[in-house]
């Protein structure tokens, strides 16, 4: 059912971004995410949000992964369930950097960092 | 702020690192672990890593704290890079 | 010389973390581990302690090697006691 | 049987280990020793021999615990088999560090450092 191809499409994904092909990989996410809103599953929608942000920053398009991580951070907390939130502070602090904004970058990583050693 | 890049890339380093030995200790499971398994033991690497990582990162970082100068701050960034090879 | 303690207690600090990270995702699992998936566990917990360690461990000794100093390696070594509080 | 005894006597000195009672972890490594070079067991035998220097090392009896961090390499030189060496020789340069012969302890951390990146 829906259930199974979403895990599918985030493990394929995952495999894409591995083998360094970001386009397949953002279109796999991309499907997930839309099966994992239509479940209602913030979990794997984190998933596949943290998956279409890491796949756009691959692609150097880093405004609009910034979009995606912030995702991360929105269903967070809408759902009031912050797991995930440390990687995407990071990520978001490391897109920041590759644009050249630093101030926000360091913004950023110091959200991640104060985050560091809690679980 | 010069020390933003470096958090970046010792990020990155330290990420390598943990994929690689994640993808090994994976490999050795094979297909058997449930979900909830699966992510115990990502949980496991992410909390080795972070908590390595939170002294340095602090480190790398003065703005506000008064007790940390920022020449200070550069010299552990300084050796930071060389120490994880940082550099490029 | 003077780094060798400095090693001694990352090393120590490193092992802290390492060892209560590793208790908190055995206890998640239970009792339904076999001895070979407990040691792929603790070989991952191990694996990235080691290989995170490595840079800073090289770069706290100094001797036979030219390229580096003996003052650089006492600067490493003040900011590893700094970042990893280990003056104590 | 005594492979069963054996398995209990490792664990259990663990968490004599971990609950500070070295003196106790010390008698169950020992059994445990004694078991494992009865049934021939390497892997098990290297497990004793560094948790008996483990033991030795928290009640401040560092050079008993040399000779047995000292055994885990002798067991891997035996058997060609060199699991726990780096951990070994960590341990013997610790113990070396708190004897004060530091030029020992460079000499084991060298070994230990070497072996870091290795698996």
């Amino acid at each position: 059912p829906r259930k199974e191809r979403l895990v599918t499409n985030l493990k394929t994904g995952k495999n894409f971004l591995r083998n360094q092909d970001p386009e397949k990989a953002y279109a796999e996410f991309k499907a997930a995410l839309e099966l994992a809103q239509g479940l209602g599953d913030p979990i794997e929608e984190k998933k596949a949000a943290r998956g279409l942000g890491a796949s756009l920053q691959r692609q150097g398009k880093y405004r609009e992964a910034i979009k995606y991580h912030s995702m991360v951070l929105a269903i967070s907390e809408r759902e009031g369930e912050v797991s995930g939130n440390t990687e995407a502070y990071g990520a978001i602090a490391d897109c920041y950097t590759e644009l050249g904004d630093l101030e926000k970058a360091a913004k950023f990583y110091d959200k991640y960092i104060a985050r560091l050693e809690t679980d | 702020l010069e020390t933003v890049p470096t958090i970046k890339k010792l990020r990155a380093y330290a990420e390598r690192i943990r994929l690689s030995e994640l993808e090994k200790c994976m490999a050795k499971f094979g297909d058997d672990l449930s979900k909830k398994e699966r992510r115990a033991i990502d949980d496991l690497s992410r909390g080795i890593v972070n908590k390595l990582l939170h002294g340095p990162m602090q480190h790398l970082r003065c703005d506000g704290s008064d007790s940390r100068t920022l020449s200070e701050t550069l010299e552990n960034m300084h050796a930071l890079e060389r120490m994880f090879s940082l550099e490029l």
